[in-house]
């Protein structure tokens, strides 16, 4: 417990000059550009979005993959298909009884009404908060509403497993595919504002047009994934019978 | 009031400080493999809330600029702020153009070519916008936590599959037991 | 094309990673060409980006076009070139040696198997060519997510050790986050060389928010590393895991979170900050001492081979971080030249264990007993290996250990040159104690004695694709050896613009 | 206005605490869906609304929805 013990000697050395806390001292100048030069150089009135697609579009793309990885990693973690798996012994603890009638309805009515917001953040991120990654989790959050209402075998039903990992893949060559344009086009690694061959308008809109595509990108990968994972987490890699 | 005030915000670094203790501690010295997971979460959102509390400005709005601050008919053009009064000229020319079509988006070319060469202090007066940073949170940390909060989501997933996989073989979520299990076993 | 190549080092593993994973599902066959083509040309572009950097010096790559304060940037300089060197290469080497070792042991999984695998590389190159601490901590949580993954993949004991490695993981790179935050919080930029400038143009060297910065990461970085007081979580980490994970986690986990000690030792705060203003970098030194001791006896300790070279690399780990607080030119010259032949060293011995535990099917140390005749190809890759970690003169270990026992002796830290002497001492009981099982050993157990007996039970030669990369690692340690002059000018040029005072 | 933030802040360490000390691993992560929708709640009190939004979706929402599914794959009684 040496971790412990100097986490506390640490925590107690945190006090000294504090950073002054209601104007801080990081109104360096790279704040400072972010806030005047976002409108004026991405045409996008939301910063948040504009400095996570466009300036830091790299660290974005990462974190996609880092939800890539998760899925894929509790796939390969917990996934028994094809071993014939020795999870049988799980057996579902909910009987099999008919999906009674409150629930039903109620899914029925509001599973749609998410999914239509789930797409109104992702494709509002850039004039309000949210954008791909909130909206991604929303739309994923439908299925597993729909998954927890009946039961996993219809969730399924609508997005079986393999396609599920396509979709999360497609999410990523749509992220990664407009970092390899502008690759071909001359600019360098994720750099939008080259798109402009290509794009409708001027340098600036160019990036708002591709900033809008990766949202989307991302917006697949998020979805897919965040019900795979619960897929896996429910029916403990068998995919069969979840809670 | 101002006193009480300057110690709520301070105040939020003691809060992350205590609520980092209470994740680390429960990660190390808990026993159930879950809480331990769920420490480990309460430690990284303290983490976020120290990222947070960073970009916290007296006063500020929201990283977003309202529909009033982005002038021109659609809010495609950009905005000039009050101050800005001897910008009149490239403020007439902006709301003339409404929508996005060359004679703007040439300026606003002309406008970003110019502003990756020169890097004055962020107050370029070539722009036609001149948006006072004062009076916005800055966005920066926003940017870093979505990816935490992201991180953080994904490790516990991976933890709570490798909790199943060890409950599959261990049939218990004690640390203690489990150790049994395996000295036991050897 | 090839001014675009610091990004192509990272794009050909991640983009094959996503083609494997979906393509992968329907056919098996196709991940493992896939890998190997995909690493192939990471390796060239890894070296064309070598070329570049030897004629023109540091080059800065500006994602998505802006400049570096802005958008991020890659910055890489003599260091980090040759260190993505070498990651490419064991990466490469590792994927042909993987074939039939993840064929055998997780047989359905083969295509998310290979996927962690290639973004477990992508996020070390990543992590390497990278010049902005924040985009550091994302790449550093994806090749840790990927390692604990490609761990859990193993058998039972494996997944309680991974399990254990990604609380302690999660501690340390949590501990970096907030490390870059205090930073960010007094120079407010993440752009590593613009925070170096902040630090100075302010002269903050004063305030405490940077020194429990400076704490706050050093401390997340020894524990990613497993150093020697935060090192609980390795040694069965890596000895249960199945034989690839291990055999590319080794050599390349932990040299790579070396790199990243140094490079924030030197870019981000400066020399003149960390060693003179703190100066209690003798107390590291002495941790690293420790570390180093504490290495070689466990490793004695070992019934089981892995476990042992898990212990050995705790101590590898104490010598590169020793050799960095030496404060001194050639203990860092020592230190990173250490870094690329310690991983070719890591990996022969880790392949060699993992030929050993596919072809008998044992961990233990005896289970080596009379394979000199089976298996001679193995064998000779084997003692290229130990004799390089024990630190004999052809071989990049000796080398390395030579600027590591120079350094120690410049800057006066005598309990480092002796706790030096003493872990190659213990490597060479350890290794000369296989290498004597191996030869003079009683008959393999259940083979009768007959040297092309067909029977199955006979210990074979390794397959090729398990036999090839582990010469072609000996031949490179022999090769690291010989030609060290040019690679330690590299580092020299490198480490001079530091003008590390010689000794303090 | 101050005040509701130190009310927040007060109540998001109680939650923290308690959702450690339950014996109960349902009801831990339960309150710990409640631990995030606080934070979420200070962290739009103080201007960073993306990344409310964020922690609103995910952490209260999707994790919480893992732990709950694991919970209902192992056992869910805690020693401690």
């Amino acid at each position: 417990m040496i971790i412990t013990g100097l986490l506390l000697l640490q925590a107690e050395k945190d006090f000294p000059d504090w950073g002054d806390t209601s104007s801080p001292a990081n109104s360096y100048r790279l704040s400072q550009h972010y806030i005047t030069q976002t409108l004026h150089e991405t045409t996008v009135p939301n910063m948040v979005t504009a400095v996570l697609a466009d300036y830091r579009g790299y660290d974005t793309m990462f974190e996609t993959v880092v939800i890539f990885t998760a899925g894929i990693a509790i796939i390969g973690i917990l996934s028994v298909i094809g071993t014939g798996g020795n999870r049988e012994q799980f057996e579902p603890k909910l009987s099999e009884k008919k999906p009674d009638l409150i629930i039903d309805t109620t899914c029925r009515l509001i599973i749609p009404i998410i999914q239509v917001f789930a797409l109104y953040v992702v494709a509002h991120g850039h004039h309000s908060p949210g954008g791909g990654f909130q909206g991604g989790v929303i739309f994923g959050a439908s299925f597993i509403l729909l998954a927890l209402a009946r039961n996993l075998q219809t969730a399924q039903a609508w997005v079986p497993e393999n396609r599920i990992l396509n979709l999360a893949g497609i999410g990523i060559f749509i992220y990664a595919g407009f970092g390899v344009a502008a690759l071909f086009l001359g600019g360098n690694f994720l750099d939008y504002g080259v798109l402009t061959k290509i794009l409708p308008g001027g340098v600036e809109d160019a990036r708002s047009h591709s900033m809008l595509g990766v949202e989307i990108g991302v917006a697949f990968t998020v979805t897919a994934i965040m019900f795979s994972i619960y897929s896996s987490l429910a029916s403990n890699g068998t995919m069969k019978e979840g809670i | 009031m101002e006193l009480l005030e300057g110690i709520a915000d301070r105040f939020n670094y003691w809060i992350y400080v205590i609520l980092m203790m209470i994740g680390l501690f429960a990660m190390i010295s808990k026993n159930n493999l879950i809480k331990k997971l769920i420490g480990m979460s309460i430690f990284q959102t303290a983490i976020i809330l120290f990222y947070v509390s960073i970009s916290y400005k007296e006063g500020a709005t929201i990283p977003i600029l309202y529909h009033d601050q982005v002038h021109g008919a659609h809010h495609e053009e950009a905005s000039v702020t009050e101050t800005a009064a001897h910008h009149d000229a490239e403020q007439v020319a902006h709301e003339a153009s409404a929508d996005v079509h060359a004679e703007a988006s040439d300026h606003a070319e002309h406008a970003a070519s110019s502003d990756h060469d020169d890097h004055a202090v962020s107050h370029e007066d070539h722009g036609s916008l001149e948006i006072d940073p004062d009076l916005f949170v800055n966005p920066l940390p926003h940017v870093l936590m979505l990816t935490a909060i992201v991180v953080g989501v994904a490790t516990l997933g991976v933890g709570l599959a490798i909790t199943q996989k060890l409950y599959g073989e261990f049939g218990t979520l004690e640390e203690s037991e489990i150790l049994e299990q395996i000295k036991s076993a050897k | 094309m090839t001014e675009q190549a610091p990004v192509l080092i990272l794009l050909f593993p991640f983009l094959t990673a996503i083609v494997v994973a979906l393509v992968g599902i329907r056919i098996k066959t196709v991940c493992w060409p896939l890998v190997l083509l995909s690493l192939a040309g990471s390796v060239w572009a890894s070296l064309v980006t070598l070329v570049r950097v030897i004629e023109s010096g540091t080059i800065s790559y500006k994602l998505g076009g802006w400049d570096p304060p802005m958008g991020i940037e890659f910055r890489i300089d003599g260091l980090n070139a040759l260190v993505a060197v070498t990651v490419t290469i064991v990466a490469l080497l590792v994927a042909i040696y993987s074939r039939d070792g993840v064929i055998s042991e997780n047989k359905n999984k083969v295509s998310q198997y290979y996927t962690l695998f290639l973004l477990l590389i992508a996020g070390l190159l990543g992590m390497v060519i990278t010049g902005d601490a924040f985009n550091l901590y994302v790449l550093l949580e994806i090749s840790a997510l990927t390692s604990y993954a490609l761990l859990a993949m193993g058998n039972i004991r494996a997944t309680l050790a991974s399990y254990k490695y990604l609380i302690m993981g999660t501690i340390g790179a949590s501990f970096y986050l907030l490390g870059v935050g205090y930073l960010y919080m007094k120079t407010g930029s993440l752009n590593m060389v613009d925070i170096h400038e902040q630090l100075i143009v302010n002269h903050l060297d004063g305030s405490s928010t940077i020194l429990v910065g400076f704490i706050l990461i050093t401390v997340g970085v020894w524990i990613k590393m497993a150093f020697f007081p935060l090192h609980a979580w390795l040694p069965n980490a890596y000895a249960y895991a199945p034989t690839t994970s291990s055999a590319i986690m080794g050599p390349l986990v932990t040299k790579v979170m070396i790199y990243v000690m140094i490079r924030m030792v030197l870019t981000v705060f400066g020399p003149v900050y960390a060693f003179e203003v703190l100066n209690w970098d003798n107390i590291i030194v002495w941790l690293a001492v420790i570390g180093i001791v504490a290495g070689s006896i466990g490793a004695l300790a070992q019934k089981d081979l892995r476990k042992m070279l898990t212990f050995l690399i705790i101590a590898e780990v104490g010598y590169m971080v020793g050799g960095v607080w030496l404060a001194d030119e050639t203990g860092m010259v020592g230190s990173i030249f250490h870094i690329i032949s310690d991983a070719f060293m890591t990996l022969c011995v880790f392949l060699f264990a993992g030929i050993i535990y596919t072809k008998t099917g044992r961990r233990d140390i005896n289970a080596v007993d009379g394979l000199f005749k089976k298996m001679p190809l193995t064998m000779i890759g084997f003692l290229v290996g130990a004799f390089s970690l024990i630190g004999i003169p052809p071989t990049a270990g000796f080398f390395s250990k030579w600027y590591l026992i120079q350094g120690g002796i410049n800057s006066g830290n005598w309990e480092y040159v002796v706790a030096l002497l003493f872990s190659s001492l213990v490597n060479a009981v350890l290794f000369f104690r296989i290498i004597e099982i191996a030869h003079f050993g009683a008959k393999p157990v259940e083979g009768h004695d007959a040297h092309h007996g067909d029977d199955h039970a006979k210990i074979s030669e390794g397959s090729f694709t398990q036999v090839f990369p582990l010469l072609a690692t000996a031949a490179i340690i022999l090769g690291l050896g010989i030609f060290n002059k040019e690679i330690v000018s590299i580092i020299q040029d490198f480490v001079s613009q530091f003008n590390l005072v010689a000794g303090i | 206005m101050w005040i509701f933030d130190l009310i927040i802040l007060v109540f998001v360490v109680i939650t923290a605490f308690i959702s450690l000390q339950v014996k109960d691993l349902l009801s831990a992560a339960m309150i710990f869906g409640v631990y995030s929708f606080l934070m979420c709640l200070l962290w739009s009190g103080m201007g960073a609304v993306d990344v409310a939004f964020t922690e609103a979706a995910v952490g209260a929402g999707v994790s919480a929805v893992f732990l709950i599914s694991t919970i209902f794959r192992t056992s869910r009684r805690s020693s401690d």
